[in-house]
């Protein structure tokens, strides 16, 4: 693909207006909570911006991101911006297959050496390189070659940028994170399982638009879409302030919409953008259809106690430990407490008659 | 034989039970039983704070009856209690503590601390920290039978002078009588008028008592200094000559800390119940007004406030019964702030008075009641325990304040109707 | 010629006389046992209570003085008595209440000051051990009925 | 260890090592006292001694008017402090949900808002109290190292459930997990401090409350 023409040329040539464009702009600008008087610094940058070379990299994944990516929003704006970018490398989008699949890779590196923004989904497997291969080459060698030339990275997904489900304990592949390999780039995490496609897209968009990688949180995740709790923009968030939640999913309290707290909902730990962004053109998000959230765009989320256990409640049977606790603190007390008692006998056995010859000390 | 350090610490070890446990689990340090004790309000010295007065037992009981005192102690991290720390306390739980439970009315998780200072005291005792005014009375107590050395012909001149006042004899080891009636030393030595107002009473009442000549001290010297032994041996003279004389109540007379011995401590300290009931005197007073058989006639018109003696109200439990009685005689009976089992106490029981020791400090924390008059600005004190009332003298002395100290039983005396009108009015 | 024969009619007698009356009546009831105090002070004050012109202010300042003796003759709870010292403890109280201002002495002033005189001759009487019970008292009655006819 | 490692642990053994160190402890002291036994008394009853117990049981946890006027400021502290910890500790919906699991039954939860509000204002009065520990001669002179260390374990819950619900400074799990491990903390610090005091002023009181009534007084 070439990747010769500008951005702006080639919406043009697809027939998005100028005022299409600049819709997108805006939407982008809100999106990365952008203030709009940088509407026209995004349009006049994504303008001239080239066609960057993108390797999107799949290393042990299920798809479900690059799911997420095709299925959202299209014909939309998101797939256009995705037309934009020259995919150079992707096992499910491209049609070269084998060999030449391979060389695509190698060309697009070559060609666009030090400027190619890495795209990875799935995490790298580091107990045995053979537990996932790509023609031949190891998840670790794929990515480490990749990663050289690169001048960005973007996690996609929460398995690539913390390790994800195959992480998740016991961990037969010692699957790790881009990050846990790649010291030297900067790297976005756009962590999800799947991620938001408009969220994708929209970190994308800002790597072009400003060329540098945008501001992130501690886990390495773009402020602008992670930046706040599925708790704190829940629409469900007053019933929890007020106390009022569903206890099953089916009582009265989940029919009327009450907060899925009880019910193990993760959004108080969560962050991500489903409450606002919203999943399916805008329809709803887990929690708007009644089911708590996963979190599953923070790290470990699969091994965070249960889908269904509120995240401070107790992992284990606390309720048999105590059992046996009472029960062993009953007979030790019982126990100690004879104990004293003939340590009392034996005082009162010692006792010596005190006559009034014995008040005072000899001497 | 003679008193010892281990003998001390072993007697710490006998006086833990569930409440001595519960109590030094409880403590929170919070301060609030200092602000109840008059010692440390008119001190202002945080040494005087009731529960630090039992440091030393507490120490003994998380070492010997806690497993985290065990273990602390098996590793040797605890210190254990020393000779020269009981010395140091000798001060804090005879001196400055009347055993007034003041303390134990006001601590928030309920620490019966004044229960825990009777019991320490065994263990100071028996450890040779006594004080020696204590253990002159003590020595006495059982000795003489009193406690000052007041010997039945001393009481036999008493009755012989308050006859020949009265005009009738007085019942002295009579059989088979209702009552019979305890004094204490002070009353025979210092408020003879006593006997007197309680014979005019009886006669008048028509109350039938005697008087012992073998057990006529009701004070018991015994719990004041914290020797059980000592305290059981001179109850068991009381029970020996109230079986003698058959009678069915002994009379616990105006002094409060014989009543705790008789009434309460009495039949724990020989170990068996009795076989006749104890009542104070001002229990059998008000008895006697409910059923008509007291009458008295006019009121005091001054204004007259009631000293509560603490070993009576707060920890006898008699409360009501000398209100009753004050409002008979009394126009204008008007009471302190902080009274009944509130009140404060004078700063001379549980041994105090007889501990010169404790002379300056004790006129000190009188301090305390004096703001309490100060607010009432009572023409007279009455109150129903003779230490009490030695005590108020002196302390009303001590802060220049000119107020009569009176005796509830004798103030009663003085109202009697006459015998003859009296007769006169029933059917 | 009154004559008093028993303790009712002393009473009655005694708390019909005005204050300088029975104060005059009380000194001479503590002045009767007043060797057995050995506190100089109270002779002292006796003078002033026995003189029936003495000032509101010097009449106070020996109240003052009595009581002070009173507080350091009592014998204290639990400490050892003597009958002797507790003799001389009475006689201060009796001058304590010869000296206090009418209606301040459930009683009467004269009254109580012969309680307490008696009281301090039975002291007596217990370490010496005669029979002297009734004694003080009749000396009290012939006190105030010379009194009374003078 | 990750932050989720570190909740889990929080979570799951710290918790479990925590109840049994507080459960056993705290029965092996309460079976302590109990076994230790007191002697009936054999002196004629005035009035009763259970009921007296358990009158003092309820009345003592109100002042007498004196004490208040005295101590005013350590009663309303201690007061705000130990209601605070209550409603925070019983009515925020989480931790209805712990105890629901342990349970096996719940209770209504209170607002979130009033729960943030007690939990600012049990801070202040806690802060408050160590300053009147600190300065008041009396408590000062009472002091040792276990209230120091009694009056930490209990703020630190407090501050580190604030900050977990606000999600200030940490992660939100690593921030969740320090305010369980401090839970456990105090847990474990329990059975072996003053803090017993929770569990034995029942027993205090209602011994006071029967030896008072026992002779006829309300204590």
């Amino acid at each position: 693909m070439s990747n010769e023409k500008t951005l702006g040329e080639v919406l043009r040539q697809q027939g998005v207006t100028r005022r299409g464009f600049l819709k997108f702009c805006a939407a982008t600008a809100s999106m990365m909570a952008l203030p709009p008087s940088m509407v026209p610094r995004i349009a006049a940058a994504l303008e001239k911006a080239r066609r960057p070379s993108v390797i999107w990299l799949s290393f042990q994944e299920c798809t479900g991101c690059t799911e997420s990516l095709t299925r959202s929003h299209s014909p939309t704006i998101e797939g256009l911006i995705f037309n934009t970018i020259s995919l150079d490398y992707h096992h499910t989008l491209q049609a070269a297959s084998g060999t030449h699949a391979e060389l695509a890779r190698e060309k697009a590196m070559q060609e666009n050496f030090g400027n190619y923004i890495l795209v990875v989904d799935g995490s790298i497997p580091t107990a045995n390189p053979g537990y996932s291969t790509i023609a031949g080459i190891s998840n670790l060698d794929m990515l480490q070659d990749t990663a050289k030339g690169a001048a960005a990275i973007v996690s996609v997904g929460t398995c690539a940028a913390y390790g994800g489900i195959p992480h998740a304990s016991p961990d037969p592949t010692g699957a790790v994170a881009v990050t846990d390999i790649i010291k030297d780039k900067p790297i976005i995490n756009v962590p999800g399982c799947p991620p938001i496609g408009v969220v994708i897209t929209g970190v994308l968009s800002h790597y072009l638009t400003f060329g540098a990688i945008p501001e992130l949180d501690a886990l390495g995740r773009p402020l602008a879409f992670y930046g706040k709790s599925i708790h704190d923009r829940c629409y469900r968030r007053p019933f929890y302030d007020k106390g009022q939640f569903a206890e099953t999913f089916d009582d009265e309290g989940a029919k009327l919409g009450w907060c899925l707290y009880k019910l193990g909902c993760k959004g108080p730990t969560t962050y991500n953008a489903c409450a606002t962004t919203k999943w399916n053109e805008g329809t709803s998000f887990p929690i708007e259809s009644g089911h708590p959230c996963l979190g599953c765009s923070e790290p470990d989320f699969w091994d965070g106690g249960g889908f269904y256990k509120a995240i401070s409640m107790p992992t284990g049977d606390i309720t048999r430990t105590a059992v046996y606790a009472i029960g062993a603190g009953a007979a030790a007390g019982v126990a100690l407490g004879a104990v004293n008692r003939a340590r009392k006998k034996r005082a009162e056995k010692a006792h010596e008659k005190v006559t009034i010859n014995d008040l005072e000390k000899d001497g | 034989m003679s008193a010892s350090f281990e003998r001390g610490i072993n007697a710490f070890k006998e006086q833990m039970d569930a409440p001595v446990a519960a109590f030094f689990s409880s403590c929170v340090r919070c301060g609030l039983c200092a602000e109840a004790c008059l010692f440390y309000t008119e001190t202002g010295d945080p040494k005087f704070t009731p529960i630090n007065k039992l440091e030393p037992m507490r120490r003994v009981w998380k070492q010997e009856y806690s497993f985290w005192g065990k273990l602390t102690g098996a590793l040797g991290l605890s210190k254990p209690v020393t000779d020269a720390e009981l010395t140091e306390w000798e001060t804090l739980v005879y001196d400055s503590c009347t055993l007034c439970g003041r303390c134990s009315m006001v601590c928030p998780v309920g620490n019966d601390i004044a229960y825990m200072i009777r019991k320490m005291r065994e263990g100071m005792a028996a450890s040779g920290h006594a004080p020696e005014g204590l253990i002159g009375a003590t020595q006495r107590a059982v000795t003489i039978g009193s406690p000052m050395g007041v010997k039945l012909p001393a009481l036999q001149a008493q009755i012989r002078h308050a006859e020949k006042d009265l005009g009738f004899s007085i019942p002295v080891d009579v059989e088979g009588v209702d009552y019979m009636l305890l004094l204490s030393s002070m009353e025979i030595m210092n408020f003879p008028e006593f006997i007197s107002a309680v014979a005019r009473i009886f006669r008048h009442a028509g109350v039938s008592w005697t008087i012992s000549s073998e057990a006529f001290e009701a004070t018991n010297s015994g719990i004041q200094i914290g020797v059980s032994e000592i305290a059981a041996e001179l109850v068991e003279r009381i029970v020996a000559a109230a079986a003698k004389l058959k009678v069915k109540y002994v009379i616990s007379p105006e002094c409060g800390h014989a009543y705790m011995a008789i009434r309460w401590e009495g039949p724990n300290l020989i170990g068996r119940r009795y076989d006749f009931k104890v009542v104070h005197i001002l229990e059998l007073l008000d008895e006697l007004r409910a059923s008509g058989r007291l009458q008295t006639s006019g009121k005091e018109t001054q204004r007259l406030t009631y000293h509560d003696p603490c070993q009576i109200s707060r920890r006898g439990g008699v409360v009501q019964q000398p209100r009753n009685l004050m409002n008979q005689i009394a126009a204008d009976f008007v009471e302190m702030p902080e009274t009944g089992t509130m009140n404060w106490c004078c700063g001379a029981g549980g041994g105090v008075s007889s501990n010169e020791r404790a002379d300056e400090i004790r006129l000190k924390v009188f301090n305390r009641k004096k703001k309490q008059l100060d607010v009432i600005h009572p023409d007279a004190i009455v109150s129903a325990c003779s230490n009490c009332r030695i005590h108020l003298e002196d302390g009303l002395e001590e802060y220049e304040m000119d107020i009569p100290v009176l005796s509830l039983t004798e103030t009663i005396a003085e109202h009697l109707v006459d015998r003859e009108q009296k007769e006169g009015q029933q059917p | 010629m009154t004559e008093i024969t028993n303790d009712r009619e002393l009473h009655a007698a005694l708390n019909g006389l005005g204050a300088v009356q029975q104060r005059l009546l009380a000194a001479g009831f503590v002045k009767s046992v007043l060797h057995l105090c050995t506190d100089e002070r109270i002779a002292r004050v006796l003078e002033t209570a026995a003189d029936p012109e003495a000032s509101d202010a010097a009449l106070a300042e020996a109240l003052k003085t009595a009581r002070a003796t009173t507080f350091d003759c009592h014998t204290r709870c639990g400490s050892e008595g003597d009958w002797l010292e507790q003799a001389g403890y009475f006689v201060a109280r009796a001058a304590v209440a010869a000296l206090t201002p009418l209606g301040q002495m459930p009683g009467g002033i004269a009254w109580q000051a012969a309680m307490s005189a008696r009281m301090a001759q039975t002291s007596k009487s217990i370490v010496t051990g005669d029979n002297t019970a009734g004694l003080e008292s009749e000396n009290q009655y012939r006190l105030l009925a010379g009194f009374l006819n003078s | 260890m990750t932050e989720t490692e570190l909740l889990m642990w929080a979570r799951g053994p710290a918790l479990q090592v925590a109840t049994v160190i507080f459960l056993l402890g705290v029965l092996v002291r309460i079976l302590e006292i109990l076994v230790l036994g007191r002697k009936a008394s054999l002196a004629e009853a005035r009035g009763s001694a259970v009921a007296g117990g358990l009158r003092t049981i309820v009345t003592r946890s109100i002042p007498d008017r004196g004490t208040l006027q005295r101590s005013t400021f350590n009663i309303v502290a201690g007061y705000i402090f130990h209601t605070g910890f209550f409603v925070v500790l019983f009515l925020f919906a989480p931790h209805i949900l712990v105890f629901q699991d342990v349970l096996g039954f719940s209770w209504p939860s209170i607002p979130t808002q009033i729960i943030d509000a007690t939990t600012i204002v049990t801070i202040i009065a806690l802060l408050a109290v160590l300053a009147h520990r600190v300065r008041h001669r009396v408590m000062r002179f009472l002091s040792r190292f276990e209230d120091y260390l009694v009056w930490f374990v209990t703020i630190l819950p407090l501050i580190t459930g604030y900050f977990a619900f606000h999600r200030i400074g940490l992660t939100p799990p690593t921030l969740i997990a320090v305010h369980i491990i401090s839970v456990e903390l105090l847990m474990v610090v329990f059975p072996f401090t003053k803090l017993m005091h929770a569990f034995t002023l029942f027993m205090a009181r209602y011994y006071n409350g029967a030896i008072a009534g026992y002779r006829g007084v309300n204590s």
